[in-house]
């Protein structure tokens, strides 16, 4: 690399760039007079609502736009090129020199890890065809410096990895492929298009510090995209806000995220659930949406009543079947749910989380019996719902309902909302005619703050955060007395999840309904949870209030869990640990059962598995 | 090949350019099978003959050299066009009844397979192997060796074999929805299967039904041809345009017309439908509603 | 081991497949009328005698499960045995296999050449002109009665401009017209699926990613996009040789080609037992073994499905 | 240089063994290859053969055979009175039994050696047509030790005649490739080699023909006569087959048990305009079961005349009222018959009959619907004796119990046909044969329509060819230019 010092120009300046899709009068301007630049060895974040233009601003810079359809409309993208050997408009390039700066000057990481590798070719070749093409590598060399990038991002067993295809790869995996692969030619920009989004915390945390630990090491110029104000905060030198194709602020990190100037950026800000926020109150509490419809005053902070649980878990087991071999004899088992045991009174939420693969919906699911357990019990009321013969069983989904994770997919696209709503009544008898239904909708769609006149709209007519509502606008349709929310708010946008959440809360003070809410995201979880049950390898580490999980975490992997949350704190490095590895698998040998955890009190409420060793 | 593996970015301009060939396949769809269909259904008022009076002193006209006989005559003096537009009744009869009757009995049994599983999956997907490794003509000339020619039993032939494709295309489909959240959902607040099968996983399924119905429409027409023409179909005085190739062939030197011309009206309804099934291969894509 | 134990399952199945055909074909072949009487259909003076003195001659006394186990034991052995008028079966199927397979692989030869380009084509320019045409042409291909086009094409190029012969089987310029007939119309089929399996991988994300990786152009579409657009084609290729069968015993009767359609019609109208058994049950394992292939090829694109 | 006559015939024999066919298609290639004791040429006069002449002894119960000199088979053997019994024996005995040609010679008792060139047939029963029977199929003479070298599976694929060409090479279902053989002991083939092809489509058979693919193409369908007639290259030579064509009736049941209705029926049907109009004029009406050519052919016997008017009349008396519907049953690949079927029914139509058409599989339309008596009011029957001799046709017709014949049972018939079949005396005969003709005639039995030509087109580069009214063409004349 040649780097020649801090020269005084920036290495990449973007004026007034314009891009549109369409052509004619149904042309659409999709980014918008964006200007910005990049100096040596800075980073850049572009923070946004979805849809934005982010995504499309970096595509630009590469010089991708054409084959999405898409078009510059106006301005320039100037760029210290090296192998090009002068500055250049990357808008002005032929394609045969856009490829020579591609990958090897301007690199890009995907917001997709899982679909960014090619299915059907190794890793190696797919790192080693960009050195070859840019550095002229010969196929071992090539293998040699894709193993060291591949140790460099600390994958495992570099390697091996090497000759293993995406498929086998986990999601955090792939991401640290691609990030040594965007590597591997040593650009001077990175772009890193959400690089994190869809992965859990503890990853997230690693890659984050690898992405950081890298720059440091290559003085690559970053520009990071991001919608997660936390993580921005952690990673950028300076910010550029947008909004519906516009850039809406800019400016140094600090001054952007601590004085905010624009309304859309403080509405942003605002809704970041902080984690620490709450430290020293018991009670959840709403988000403090401006001009949201009501008041967080509104909901009073009642004390639960412990006397009678709704739901009482016992000894709840669940395990997988792995079938292998010549006759497909079960050769090993996933342990989801092990002994997990837990009680949930009326009017409490109990928060149950964990890392992906933790057993969490397992939970949920078998509480909604979309699950059959091993062995355990479980009571409503006191009445215990597995020794009852099947039919009768069936009775109780009217008693707990669930929300699913993806609030598209759990709505039929061919059924309006009206009908999705009221089906689960339907089934149970509640409401017998025509009208009656009618009503029901209505009334259930006010509840969740939608006009009544939609219930004739179909699903792909809402936004996320309005269809996550239908969603809990349906569970609320049998009145049940439970609601099992599984990552009901971790698909959304922090300020419609923050209306989300403050929704469920208004519910529970209006109903006294109970909540088991499933999620890893711990920001959510210190506002709305009464309790807290920490989940790891289908076993309950940690359970206690809120407060005693959050302000004193005593398992190792809850502290882990927590220090993970990338904390918005603009300026200041975090300074917790590199996690190394994979996450251990529940997976395991027929025979091999795993030592089952004893919890011991540490105070009132506050239970913690006793260590191994 | 799902959703998930697709770029969003990308497919949401796909949507957006929907070209406008997507209108062009409706209205040239529709246009063909309707103006055929018409024809069809109307043919006895446009020809009350039948197609079928014999006229040998113009038997082989040429075409376009009269009003009477406009796209000529068949060694029988017969109108080839009073002939094309009644042969068509058994073409489109055989297709459609066919496509029908397979569409509900595989749909019905994938479905239940699907949703099921247990014997009668493992049933449908063994009989769908063996069906797969027999060619469907020589089945049908085996079949009708046995059972004697008729339009009625190709049908039910064409029936017996391709519920199956429909079985497959639906189990698949279910065996997919099944573990969609929505099916799921429904599961969870005790919907009945029965229910769940038909209010949830049918309507879902529909789309690749649909074209898989157009397109097996199509084939059938060609295949019900096929069969005519080896002989094993209608009956001689009922025109077919299987029928009307078959005995063209001959002639094909000496009079092109009563060879092309039925061929033609295969290619135009089969082209119709085809471009329908495409039409609505791209309307009924999920991706293109979300717009 | 689990690539051992994918192939020996699927091969097992294969095996199943096979025997249920063949015990299929066996029954039915029996339902449709009886060799001895069509044997002698047209000879005015049968006895009782004489049927039942041919129907020991062909071995039809025998009960039905001797008559498939036989069958089955000369499968095995390769003897395919007798037919019941024209001498040995292999003799007969050693011509007519051949000859298919030629037209089969010419036909399919035919149509993948054309169609990769093509819809490759189709798919970069999704919307353009040539893109539509493709689009039109090819449901134009599909809409043919296979025997229609075949009598079309001899009228047009044997007879009209005489350039090719009308049959024969001898010389290459023979298998022209018949491998055209069947090319076009799975080209047809196949430009619609190579365009939209191009479609959807071109517009996968790893295939953006190529591009910024500042992979050229070629690399990306044939390298990226259509190794795993392959792995959709090869599987309905495989399912489509059923098809291509079924079309070839029609358009071989056109073209007087010695295959094994014309053979099995051939033997359906005589109601030549061990011939029509013998020729279904290879088109069979044929069509089954072309499928297990498909399978096996199909876990060398994708790795995804080979198990490690 | 070495010439090639190129042929296109629409059959496949299957089998080459003369005993084991009755098809035409063999015909047309094992004439050139095997000869009889008697030969008939394409004038259908019977001349000496591979006999030199023979002479009835006995009281016509033993016929003795002078054989030809000097004759020798393909392989080098040589011919004599042995070949001539080993191939009575075998085609009488157990190998005779599981071919279909045994039957037309059971009248023969056996074969007795007298010398080397001198045998005799002990006739069990007398048979008129015997002479003529020698002349074909079953009675070419095949090579004794040939056979029992080669076995008789390799006979059927490579069989060695005494004839002008010998099997290089049969190639099921694609073709046979013949070459001239040398020691021919009644002159020479002009052309070096013939290789007929099997092609079963008419359309590209045609096409082969009109290309120049093939230099002479046999079964040319009716339908190709005028393209064949206008094309430069291509010649078309026809001559009258064996093959009638008639509809038969059900006079058992029906409205056609009424013979009043049956005339009516012929009198409906204009066989002129359907010779001419859908044969190409390739074809004569007649007024019995058989050509002009045929043995027992009356020429004075008229067919009854075209006459709707009449017919209707005869109709209204027996009662039939307009619209009454009947069925028709036909074989379902007999593209000619299809077009005639529907102009006969459209005859039909105009005298108030409605006629449906039921097509069969040729296989089940004769041994069930025939055989079994499941026919319609009227059904389709083709038949062409390569013997030229009423008696063939006639015997399957009339005869009570006969395979082919479900409904007539008449004693008068039953009695002249079988007082014919005692007696060598052509004269009996013939006034027998006519009788039944007449008789059947009379009866409208059934309504015969026409005797088709046998028709071939061949190349004008082709010479010296001779259409056979029986299929059975020969190359060995025929030279290329
Ligand atoms: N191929 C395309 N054709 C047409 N419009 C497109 C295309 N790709 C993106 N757009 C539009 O451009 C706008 C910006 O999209 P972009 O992907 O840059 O959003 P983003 O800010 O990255 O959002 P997200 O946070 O959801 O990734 C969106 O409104 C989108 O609908
Ligand atoms: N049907 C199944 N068959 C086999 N294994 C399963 C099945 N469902 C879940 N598992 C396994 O059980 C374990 C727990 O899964 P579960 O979905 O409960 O995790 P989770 O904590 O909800 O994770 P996430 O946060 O990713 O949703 C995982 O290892 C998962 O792979
Ligand atoms: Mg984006
Ligand atoms: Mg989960």
């Amino acid at each position: 690399m040649t780097d020649t010092t801090a020269s005084k120009t920036p290495l990449l300046c973007v004026r007034d760039l314009s891009v549109t899709f369409g052509d004619g009068p149904s042309a659409a301007r999709v980014v918008d007079g964006v200007s910005f630049d990049l100096a040596h060895n800075r980073t850049l974040a572009i923070v946004g609502e979805s849809g934005s233009g982010k995504s499309i601003t970096s595509l630009a810079i590469l010089g991708l736009l054409k084959h999405l359809g898409g078009r510059i409309a106006g301005g320039e993208m100037l760029f210290q090129s090296d192998v090009l050997g002068r500055r250049v408009n990357l808008d002005q390039l032929t394609e045969n020199e856009l490829r020579q700066v591609r990958g090897n000057e301007i690199a890009m990481i995907f917001q997709e890890p899982m679909t960014s590798l090619n299915p059907v070719y190794t890793i190696g070749s797919q790192m080693g065809e960009t050195l070859a093409l840019h550095q002229g590598l010969s196929r071992s060399n090539a293998r040699q410096k894709a193993q060291e990038f591949l140790d460099l991002v600390r994958l495992p067993n570099a390697k091996r990895l090497l000759d293993s295809y995406p498929h086998q790869l986990s999601g955090g995996m792939r991401q640290r492929v691609m990030i040594a692969m965007a590597l591997c030619c040593q650009p001077k920009i990175l772009i890193a298009d959400e690089p994190t989004t869809a992965l859990d915390v503890t990853i997230q945390a690693q890659i984050l510090h690898i992405i950081r630990d890298l720059q440091a090491k290559m003085r690559t110029s970053v520009i990071f995209i991001s919608h997660d104000m936390g993580v921005v905060s952690e990673m950028a030198d300076d910010v550029l806000v947008m909004k519906a194709s516009k850039p809406i602020e800019a400016g140094g990190v600090k001054e952007v995220l601590s004085h905010p100037k624009a309304p859309y950026t403080q509405e942003l800000l605002a809704a970041v659930p902080r984690i620490g926020s709450m430290t020293g109150t018991t009670m959840p509490k709403l988000f403090d949406i401006p001009g949201q419809e009501f008041a967080p005053e509104t909901v009073p902070a009642k004390p639960v009543d412990r006397s009678k649980p709704v739901l009482e878990i016992e000894d709840l087991t669940v395990r997988f079947d792995i079938r292998g071999g010549l006759l497909s004899r079960v050769t090993h088992r996933v342990h989801a749910a092990e002994k997990v045991s837990f009680n949930i009174y009326p009017g409490e939420t109990l928060a149950l989380v964990g890392e992906s693969g933790s057993g969490k919906s397992t939970v949920g699911k078998t509480i909604q019996q979309l699950q059959d357990p091993v062995s355990g019990a479980m009571r409503f009321h006191g009445q215990d719902i597995f020794s009852l013969p099947a039919d009768d069983r069936k009775a109780f989904r009217k008693q707990t309902q669930y929300v699913f994770q993806d609030p598209y997919g759990s709505l039929n696209p061919r059924k309006t909302v009206g009908d999705s709503l009221i089906e689960p009544a339907l089934v149970h008898g509640l409401v017998t005619s025509k009208a009656e239904a009618k009503d029901k909708i209505a009334d259930l769609l006010v509840k969740v703050g939608l006009p009544a006149d939609h219930a004739g709209r179909y699903p792909h007519q809402f936004s996320g955060g309005q269809r996550q509502r239908l969603c809990i606008a349906r569970a609320l349709a049998c009145d049940p007395s439970l609601i099992i929310a599984d990552e009901a708010v971790s698909a959304l946008d922090v300020s419609v999840q923050a209306q989300v959440v403050n929704l469920l809360m208004q519910l529970q003070a209006e109903q006294g309904l109970s909540y088991l809410f499933i999620t890893h995201d711990m920001a959510v979880v210190e506002r709305i949870s009464h309790r807290v049950a920490v989940m790891y390898l289908g076993q309950i580490v940690e359970i206690g209030s809120r407060q005693q999980v959050f302000e004193n975490p005593q398992h190792p992997y809850t502290k882990r869990l927590l220090s993970a949350v990338p904390v918005l704190n603009p300026g200041v490095r975090p300074t917790r640990p590199p996690l190394e590895g994979e996450i251990p698998s529940g997976m395991r040998a027929v025979g091999n059962e795993p030592a089952p955890v004893t919890l011991k009190a540490v105070s009132d409420g506050h239970f913690v598995a006793e260590q191994a060793s | 090949m799902t959703e998930a593996t697709q770029n969003p970015t990308a497919s949401r301009f796909q949507r957006f350019r929907k070209s406008r060939f997507a209108k062009f396949e409706f209205v040239a769809g529709v246009t063909l099978t309707c103006v055929l269909t018409l024809l069809v259904v109307f043919s006895g008022v446009l020809f009350p003959g039948g197609g079928s009076e014999v006229n040998l002193l113009a038997r082989l006209s040429e075409p376009f050299q009269s009003w009477e006989n406009p796209l000529g005559t068949d060694p029988l003096g017969r109108d080839i066009l009073a002939r094309i537009v009644h042969g068509g009744r058994i073409s489109l009869t055989v297709g459609l009844l066919s496509a029908l009757g397979s569409v509900v009995l595989g749909t019905v049994i994938g479905l239940y397979a699907g949703y099921y599983r247990g014997i009668l999956d493992s049933f449908v997907m063994r009989f769908a192997d063996v069906q797969l490794a027999l060619p469907f003509i020589l089945l049908a000339i085996t079949v009708i060796a046995i059972v004697g020619p008729g339009i009625d039993r190709i049908i039910i032939l064409m029936i017996v074999s391709q519920w199956v494709q429909y079985a497959r295309l639906v189990r698949g489909s279910v065996l997919s929805l099944r573990e969609r959240e929505f099916v799921q959902a429904a599961v969870s607040y005790g919907l009945p299967n029965w229910k769940i099968i038909f209010s949830h996983i049918l309507p879902n399924a529909m789309g690749p039904l649909i074209i898989l119905l157009t397109l097996n429409v199509a084939n059938n027409i060609l295949l019900e041809s096929s069969l005519t023409f080896l002989g094993l179909g209608a009956d001689p005085q009922t025109p077919s345009w299987g029928g009307m190739l078959s005995e063209g062939r001959s002639y094909i030197q000496t009079a092109w017309w009563i060879t092309v011309f039925p061929g033609i009206a295969i290619m135009l309804t089969v082209l119709g439908l085809n471009l329908l099934g495409d039409w609505l291969r791209d309307e009924l894509d999920p991706l293109s509603k979300t717009r | 081991m689990p690539v051992f134990r994918f192939i020996l399952q699927r091969a097992l199945q294969a095996v199943l497949v096979t025997l249920a055909v063949t015990l299929f074909v066996a029954l039915a072949v029996r339902l449709t009328g009886d060799p001895a009487v069509m044997m002698t259909a047209e000879s005015s003076s049968v006895t009782e005698e004489d049927l039942i003195r041919i129907r020991e001659a062909l071995g039809l006394n025998q009960p039905f499960y001797a008559q498939y186990l036989d069958f089955l034991k000369g499968l095995i052995t390769f003897d395919l045995g007798n037919s019941f008028f024209r001498g040995s079966i292999a003799d007969l199927i050693s011509i007519a296999l051949p000859s298919t397979l030629i037209l089969a692989v010419a036909s399919m030869g035919i149509s993948i050449l054309i169609s990769i380009p093509l819809g490759i084509h189709a798919a970069l320019h999704k919307g353009g002109i040539s893109d539509q045409i493709i689009r039109v042409l090819s449901l134009v291909g599909l809409s043919f009665p296979n025997f229609w086009l075949g009598i079309m094409f001899v009228l047009l190029l044997s007879i009209t401009f005489p350039i090719l012969p009308a049959s024969g089987f001898e010389t290459w310029s023979a298998l022209i017209l018949p491998a055209l007939t069947i090319g076009i119309i799975l080209t047809a089929t196949n430009v619609r699926l190579v365009r939209t399996q191009m479609l959807e991988t071109l517009s996968a994300q790893y295939v953006m990613v190529a591009r910024a990786k500042g992979l050229s152009e070629w690399s990306v579409i044939y390298k990226h996009a259509l190794r795993n657009a392959a792995i959709a084609i090869v599987t309905f290729l495989g399912l489509q040789f059923g098809n291509l069968i079924g079309g070839l015993v029609v358009v071989e009767l056109v073209f007087n080609w010695p295959g094994m359609g014309t053979l099995s019609i051939e033997a359906i109208a005589q109601r030549d037992y061990p011939l029509l058994q013998a020729t279904v049950t290879i088109l069979a394992i044929m069509i089954v073994a072309v499928n297990l292939a498909v399978d096996l090829v199909y876990g060398l694109i994708d790795p995804r499905i080979r198990v490690a | 240089q070495d010439t090639t006559l190129n042929v296109a015939q629409r059959q496949d024999p299957q089998n080459l063994d003369p005993i084991d066919t009755f098809r035409l298609s063999w015909g047309s290639i094992g004439s050139n290859v095997f000869d009889g004791l008697v030969f008939r040429g394409e004038d259908l006069e019977l001349q000496p053969g591979l006999a030199t002449g023979w002479e009835f002894l006995d009281d016509e119960t033993r016929i003795r055979f002078t054989l030809r000199e000097g004759v020798e088979f393909h392989n080098g053997e040589p011919f004599n009175a042995e070949a001539v019994k080993y191939t009575f024996d075998r085609l009488l005995g157990e190998e005779g039994e599981k071919g279909p040609q045994r039957s037309n010679y059971t009248s023969i008792g056996e074969v007795v050696v007298v010398d080397e060139f001198t045998v005799d047939f002990m006739m069990e029963r007398p048979d008129p047509v015997l002479i003529t029977k020698l002349a074909g199929y079953g009675a070419m003479i095949v090579p004794p030790m040939y056979i029992q070298e080669v076995g008789e599976e390799a006979f059927d694929m490579q069989p060695v005649g005494t004839g002008p060409f010998r099997v290089v090479e049969y190639t099921p279902t694609v073709g046979v490739t013949l070459e001239k053989f040398d020691n021919y002991w009644n002159g020479e083939a002009q052309v070096d080699e013939v290789n007929i092809r099997f092609i079963s489509e008419d359309a590209t058979r045609m096409a082969e023909l009109l290309s120049g693919g093939v230099d002479i193409a046999l079964n040319i369908p009716t339908p190709s006569v005028e393209t064949i007639q206008n094309h430069p290259d291509v010649d078309l030579v026809a001559v009258d087959g064996p093959t009638v064509v008639l509809t038969r009736f059900n006079t058992a049941n029906g409205i056609t048990a009424d013979p009043r209705v049956r005339q009516a029926i012929s009198m409906a049907v204009d066989r002129v305009t359907i010779v001419e109009a859908l044969l190409g004029g390739l074809a004569s009406p007649i007024s019995s079961a058989q050509g002009a050519k045929s043995f027992g052919n009356d020429p004075e016997l008229e067919a009854y005349p075209f006459d709707p008017e009449a017919a209707k009349a005869l109709l209204a008396e027996a009662g039939v009222v307009p619209g009454t519907e009947i069925t028709l049953d036909m074989p379902n690949n007999d593209e000619t018959f299809r077009e005639v079927a529907q102009v006969i029914s459209a005859f039909l139509g105009q005298v108030g009959l409605n006629v449906n058409i039921r097509t069969h599989e040729r296989g089940v339309y004769f041994n069930d619907i025939i055989e079994n008596g499941k026919t319609g009011e009227i059904f389709y029957y083709g038949w062409g004796g390569w013997t030229f001799d009423f008696d063939n046709t006639a015997y399957i017709l009339y005869h009570t119990g006969e395979r082919f014949n479900p409904y007539v049972s008449d004693e008068k018939l039953d009695e002249l046909l079988d007082a014919q079949r005692q007696t060598y005396d052509r004269d009996v005969r013939e006034g027998a044969l006519q009788e039944v003709a007449r008789y059947a005639h009379e009866q409208a039995l059934d309504l015969p329509l026409y005797n088709t030509a046998t028709i071939y087109g061949v190349n004008t580069s082709v010479e010296g060819f001779v259409p056979a009214p029986d299929d059975r063409a020969r190359y060995m004349n025929v030279t290329l230019d």
